[in-house]
């Protein structure tokens, strides 16, 4: 299993889930924060399952995520 | 039925219903999709017709079809909407078919925005369409007058067989406030039976033809001689406008629609001062009231016209007290609305120049 | 022996009027066909004709039914407003080219998809009539217009539309067939065409829409006979005459 | 006539209930018998957007609807705490919901009171009542309608929509209504 | 180019083709079929875009996304496709985006007729669309001045980068006289580079964004503000009025476009018989020229206002004068356009009252 | 080991700004795929963006590219009127299911016929979002929207209209394909189709039309993951996914 | 064969000869008169070879022809 | 300033020729120098509707292009001659094709030529000629244009257009002078 990583842009997510939907690895988990948008942004709950597949980014539709994948 | 506690939109609609209204062709915008909402829920329960149209063209032109069967018919929309019905509504003040237009105003040009503007009061009093005609445009200043004007809209378009339009703004339209919804009498006043559609074999095979089209230019004359003299008639009849402390007023304060109440407030508080102002205020802008604005020239020293626009009306009161009162002008735009302090503000400048 | 009258002017057709329009001009037979559709059916006085924005403007001057003016192109949706409020009664309206394949697209496409209870008579043309002799959609390809005057290039004026197929890939209409008024052998089908339209509408069958394809001599340039086999020849092989719709 | 007029501006994100508690005021000042306004400055967005209103409590008629300096001010979030702040009349009542905004005193002529309320309502297992906690602060603590007006507009307008909800909805308010009391 | 004799209509098209306008949009309408037949020939050759549109709806929308090239674009149209029009006029106003319109009148409302008339001046003039926003207008009356204003047309659209109307009647598309086209600079006066679509390549990857919608009503507000300064300028730079005879007249006659024609033939033989009369014929009625019409004032004792409609102008002409000369008005409908023996009868007749 | 970056914003992407649309809506995942394309062409600076009359009204403000915006509906007209000058650039419309097929249907019919060389972008979410939820031309039978309070009723709305079989119908457009935003599995094919409309554009084919089925969760009152599923469950078998016309 | 008559309302031809084409008996021509409009109607040239089979009415586009047959 | 200016006015059946007749003699009064407008009434007819177009030639700058009271008018058919007999100016001249209408007198202040123009155009076997006959006799009685610009026109309009017919033309304008100098 390749090793990923996501760097999430907290202020823009809206908290709509659906990257944790999205995500093979139950990454990504809603969050207790609340941005200045007040919304609770995802946060990688379980960063050490990431693969860096790119699905979550993929499918976010705020672009809020990025994703590293080790090579 | 009891004063409640209403949304604009929502009164507008159960006044028209109550006002026999049955028959409603719209297409949604904001600030007003509550009416179609509450239409297309409430005409079914009345067994009549609510129908989405595909856009504010074929709306317009299902209330032609609709109120040439004589029946109380009833549009609504705003701004760019209305802009969209100008061919028809030519055509079917051409053919003098009875049908009720809301105009809840937002701002412009173009899409503008959708907060609350009066800046369609050209439109709606001047060149809303091609060739000589006119609409009947109420412009309500509360929600119990907006109910008023809607169901009186209804008996206008058919008393004299044209469109009418209720001009309001968007903050009548999303306003919530105590009203009383009168049971209206529903009364066709059109006669449909004389020259409605859809009699021909009542009347023993003798038809109607509802059109605006005359080639021949002497008949087309003829036609809008009449229109015209229907116009005067109207302009006889039905002005309308309401005056405020104007009979010492040395500033009187001209508005129509929110502004006018709005501008009553000013009035009261600059009252407390000490400031004689006043407030006239068309409950019909077109026919304009201009004898009323005539009949203010021997006390009043100053007029201050004040709209959500920028001055759209000001041409009206200057016509009706003759450019013998120098007429100044306040005006928000863009959904702005122009606030008591605002005109207080103003007035208070206008008297300190005055003295 | 006595004599049996075989063919006689409708009684729906009004008398002392001559017709504006051109010699030889099929809007008239079409007109012919209505009334005597409309005698036969014994609806004149309960039916309102929709006058469209076209050649056929005028056609009140020749029908004697209720009639409703529509600006160009609304004539579906003035028909929707009206039938709406009194399904009672029968309305049709009746368009050229321009009118409804242009300027009235939206309106038909979503009366066709409402199934309104209506009764459509489209009378293609190839060619803006009215205002002598413009482009319309349904122009054939290569054909001299006086806004196509090289003939119609589909680069830069796009294709002729075939609106009954168009129409017949919605779900909702009930009838579509498409007829024409050129030739002695053709007016059997068109006749039943607008009789079945109507009859549709009387047994509230919804949307029926009746093409028929018509000449226009003075913009074809053309002897009123000659436009028929023009019509023949190079309008039915792309526009093919048939039902292509029917919910019966 | 009297000079009995009042305003309140309630601003929050859209969702929050901002509106909502804005009408319950309004039939509540109905059902009393006075002059009431109500409105909204409606936006394009559906959510996420801000959200706000403002109401007009009289016992005459009412001019302008526009409430631009209140005598009540409610900001359930951030951005509108910051940008309503400003517009309290002096001497008026700042109501805030202190899980979703700070507040840096920048006036001394107003009375401030930060409310726990996503906290007050999460623990009553109705996230949603935030709203009616604070409209348990703004009846304690203004004139715009009576105690008794407020729980009965309430059972009578949240009771008919979300009856499961009636009991946590008085719950909140309650709660509101003792931090208001003690302020 | 020589005088030759053309049509009213063919003159238009070449005047826009001299003028550099190399694309056009429009739909067929009676009575100027002539310049988009003209034109989808004409702009071949020349290499530029003839496209007949849908409606006049669509083609308002080409030459509003043609017009967001920077290029000089164009359509025309009659009374009903202009009031179809009315909504993306609004829209072009908004956006700040140079287009032509050019509406040859005919009679309404409604289908109305096709022959010629003057009842779109309040129109175009006034209240075309929704929102705060003004078309400039120019008003020919004869077919050498008609190609002059057309020709103006794009420089006063693409400097102001505005709607320009150019407001003709049937007369002026079907009557031919000789006329000379020049060959006009057809300089691009707009710099579209600094605002308009297709450059940001050019511009490094800095974009352009033609839009109206604001939500926020404080920059709606301030975009308005700079729309109204704009047309303030326009205003005070380009009003444009032609008095004949005035300077000692006792009567003088308003009137604009081919009544205006009509009316100098009107004063001169009145002239011959002894009568001052004079003519004041506004070259541009949007913006109004009232300044010149307030100079008449002093030695004028009535104005005569004389037009193809119901009396459209005359509300600018008391704007103008300031209810301080008595003016009366003479016109016709449908189709009729007032006659030079009918104009000097109504000036006889005042000449008999004043005396 | 190095770090390889698999996905970040796009490039034409306007940073700093929170879209207004709602959480989860599926237009945001469309702009994105949009973005990528203009990036991957390297069209970004080349194209300008025709903006529709709904909820993607503010789209420049999230597509860094040049933009007209169109009157409700009238977006292939304004494209039309810009590609016809300026062929050389790119355009596309992006357009709501009430923009395009409501309002602005006789504009997209005819950009179609004519083969308009523009790419459209028909955002298929069976309401109008914008307003509030009103019914849509697309809305499906029985749905509840603010207008159709007990369900679309095909009596009194209508069917629910299918634009790409419609278009597709039309002898002249060169591409028109659905596919859909709503589940990962769907992004491969919704990305493709908007490239190869763009790329068609750039190769003179003519018209490109990619409906995307897409979520309205605040409308349909659903949450963002949950409107995913109801798209998958009620409008795919509806509207099928698939391409409807291919010259290539 | 049956015996057929055409009644002609002469002052509403339009001369447009679509009759004249319909005829199976060749019974019709365009005459030399001039109606009121302008146009010279068309006329039975060889009555007696009319056989009443109304072809020439139904073609008519201005309605002009009246057609009887003897039984 | 002289007082030079003369009015024309043609009426027929659309189809006719009127439109061109009146054009031609347009065409010359610029040829010659002269202002002129040609003003045609449209109808909605395409064919067989009634058209009518008024021509003013004049030394100086021509007001009113509408011709109200013309010296000169062509009747081609019977409603034409009907309607605008009376509009024709006293002492006016008052052409008609007699082939297509009767004329019952009613006026002796002007002078009426009937011309067979049908039958002398069907001789030439060009039957469209029937409006250059017409304009031989119009430009024989009037000073509109002069014989040798009207024959140029003709060759310069009608030769482009039909060369085919430039001979019957030429006849038929002949013959058509003729009748108008013996009258
Ligand atoms: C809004 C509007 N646009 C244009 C016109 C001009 N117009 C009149 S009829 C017509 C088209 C006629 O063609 P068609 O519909 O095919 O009917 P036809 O005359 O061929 O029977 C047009 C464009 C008009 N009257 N109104
Ligand atoms: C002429 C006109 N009519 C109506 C409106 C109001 N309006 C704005 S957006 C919209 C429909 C939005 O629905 P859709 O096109 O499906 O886009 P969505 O918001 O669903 O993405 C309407 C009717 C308008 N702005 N202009
Ligand atoms: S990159 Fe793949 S594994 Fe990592 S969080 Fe995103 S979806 Fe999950
Ligand atoms: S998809 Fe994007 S916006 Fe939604 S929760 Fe995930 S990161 Fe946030
Ligand atoms: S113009 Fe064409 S369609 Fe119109 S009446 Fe004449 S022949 Fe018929
Ligand atoms: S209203 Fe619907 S379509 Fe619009 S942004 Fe919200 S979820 Fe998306
Ligand atoms: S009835 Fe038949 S045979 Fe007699 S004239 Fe007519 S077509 Fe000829
Ligand atoms: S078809 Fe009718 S109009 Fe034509 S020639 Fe025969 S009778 Fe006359
Ligand atoms: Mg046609
Ligand atoms: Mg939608």
């Amino acid at each position: 299993m390749p090793k990923g990583r996501v760097e999430i842009l907290e202020q823009y997510c809206k908290s709509c889930s659906m990257c944790v939907e999205a995500c093979p690895k139950d990454v990504l988990e809603i969050s207790d924060e609340i941005n200045k948008k007040g919304y609770r942004p995802v946060e990688a709950a379980r960063p050490e399952d990431c693969i860096g597949c790119g699905m979550c980014a993929m499918r976010c539709p705020d672009a809020v995520i990025k994703v590293f994948r080790e090579e | 039925m009891a004063k409640t506690l209403m949304k604009g939109t929502e009164a507008i609609a159960e006044a028209a219903v109550q006002a026999g209204c049955k028959y409603f062709y719209g297409y949604p915008i904001t600030p007003q999709n509550e009416i179609p909402e509450y239409m297309s829920k409430r005409l079914f329960e009345v067994g009549g017709v609510y129908l989405q149209a595909e856009s504010e063209v074929a709306a317009s032109n299902m209330i032609l079809g609709g109120g040439a069967t004589g029946e109380r018919v009833m549009t609504s929309s705003s701004s760019p909407g209305i802009s969209l019905m100008s061919e028809t509504l030519s055509y079917i003040a051409g053919q003098e078919v009875p049908v009720v237009v809301v105009n809840v105003v937002r701002a412009g040009p173009g899409l503008g925005g959708i907060l609350p503007s009066q800046s369609d009061y050209n439109q709606a009093t001047c060149g809303i369409g091609h060739g000589d005609f006119n609409l009947i445009v109420l412009a309500p200043g509360s929600l119990q007058e907006t109910v008023a004007m809607v169901q009186k809209a209804f008996d206008l378009a058919q008393t004299y067989r044209t469109p009418v339009m209720v001009l309001c703004d968007g903050v009548i339209g999303q306003i919530m406030e105590a009203v009383e919804i009168p049971e209206g009498h529903g009364k066709n006043l059109s006669h449909p039976e004389k020259w409605a559609c859809g009699y021909m074999r009542e009347r023993g095979g003798k038809r109607n033809i509802i059109r605006s089209l005359f080639l021949d230019p002497d008949e087309l004359e003829e036609h809008n001689r009449k229109l015209e003299a229907k116009w005067h008639e109207i302009e006889k009849n039905e002005t309308s406008c309401e005056k405020y402390l104007t009979d010492d007023a040395e500033v009187v304060i001209s508005a129509f629609g929110t502004v006018g109440r709005i501008a009553r407030s000013a009035a009261d508080s600059l009252r407390a001062e000490g400031y004689k102002v006043g407030l006239i205020r068309p409950l019909l802008v077109s026919p304009f009231p201009y004898k009323d604005f005539e009949t203010l020239i021997p006390t009043c020293k100053h007029i201050l016209d004040v709209e959500m626009n920028w001055g759209q009306m000001i041409k009206d009161v200057n016509r009706g007290v003759k450019y013998r009162l120098p007429v100044s002008f306040y005006g928000r735009s863009g959904g702005m609305c122009p606030g008591v302090e605002e005109i207080e503000e103003e007035c208070r400048k206008i008297f300190a120049e005055l003295s | 022996m006595a004599e049996k009258i075989v063919y006689q002017r409708p009684k729906s057709w009004v008398e002392g009027v001559h017709s504006h329009y051109c010699p030889g001009c099929t809007h008239g037979i079409i007109h012919r066909m209505l009334c005597e559709t409309l005698d036969e059916l014994d609806i004149q006085d309960i039916t309102t004709g929709v006058a469209p924005v076209g050649c056929a403007a005028l056609m009140y001057g020749y029908i004697d039914t209720d009639f409703i003016e529509a600006p160009h192109g609304r004539a579906p949706a003035v028909a929707t407003g009206f039938k709406r409020i009194r399904p009672d009664r029968l309305i049709f309206t009746y368009q050229g080219d321009g009118d409804l394949a242009s300027i009235g697209m939206a309106e038909i496409v979503h009366a066709a998809n409402r199934s309104e209870n209506i009764t459509v008579i489209f009378v293609n043309n190839a060619i803006y009539g009215m205002t002598g002799g413009q482009m319309a959609p349904t122009t054939l390809l290569g054909q001299k217009t006086t806004t196509t005057q090289s003939g119609r290039d589909p680069l830069r004026a796009g294709y002729p539309i075939r609106m009954s197929e168009m129409l017949a890939s919605l779900a909702s209409p009930c009838y579509i067939e498409r007829v024409s008024a050129a030739k002695p052998s053709h007016l059997n089908s068109l006749k039943k065409a607008i009789r079945k339209a109507f009859k549709n509408q009387m047994e509230n069958k919804g949307f029926s829409f009746v093409e028929v394809l018509s000449t226009c001599p003075t913009n074809w340039g053309m002897r009123p006979t000659d436009a028929c086999d023009w019509l023949v020849n190079n309008m039915i092989p792309y526009y093919p005459l048939g039902v292509f719709k029917d919910f019966d | 006539m009297s000079n009995y007029t009042r305003t309140l501006f309630c601003a929050g994100f859209g969702g929050q209930g901002v509106m909502v508690l804005g009408q319950l005021v309004a039939y509540g000042a109905i059902k009393e018998g006075k002059y009431v306004t109500w409105l909204p400055s409606y936006g394009p967005e559906m959510r996420g957007g801000t959200a706000n209103c403002g109401v007009t409590v009289s016992d005459k008629e009412i001019g302008s609807p526009f409430v631009t300096k209140p005598d009540v001010v409610v900001a359930l979030n951030q951005p509108s705490l910051d940008k309503y702040e400003k517009s309290v009349k002096s001497g008026g009542t700042l109501i805030y919901n202190s899980d979703m905004a700070k507040y840096a005193p920048s006036r001394d002529d107003i009375k401030v009171v930060p409310v726990e309320a996503s906290q007050i309502a999460g623990s009553l297992e109705n996230e949603r009542a935030v709203n009616i906690v604070i409209l348990g602060v703004v009846i304690a603590m203004s004139d715009f309608i009576s105690d008794d007006t407020a729980r009965e507009i309430i059972k009578q307008k949240l009771g008919a929509r979300k009856p499961e909800f009636l009991e946590s909805n008085m719950k909140a308010y309650e709660l509101g209504r003792k931090i208001g009391l003690s302020n």
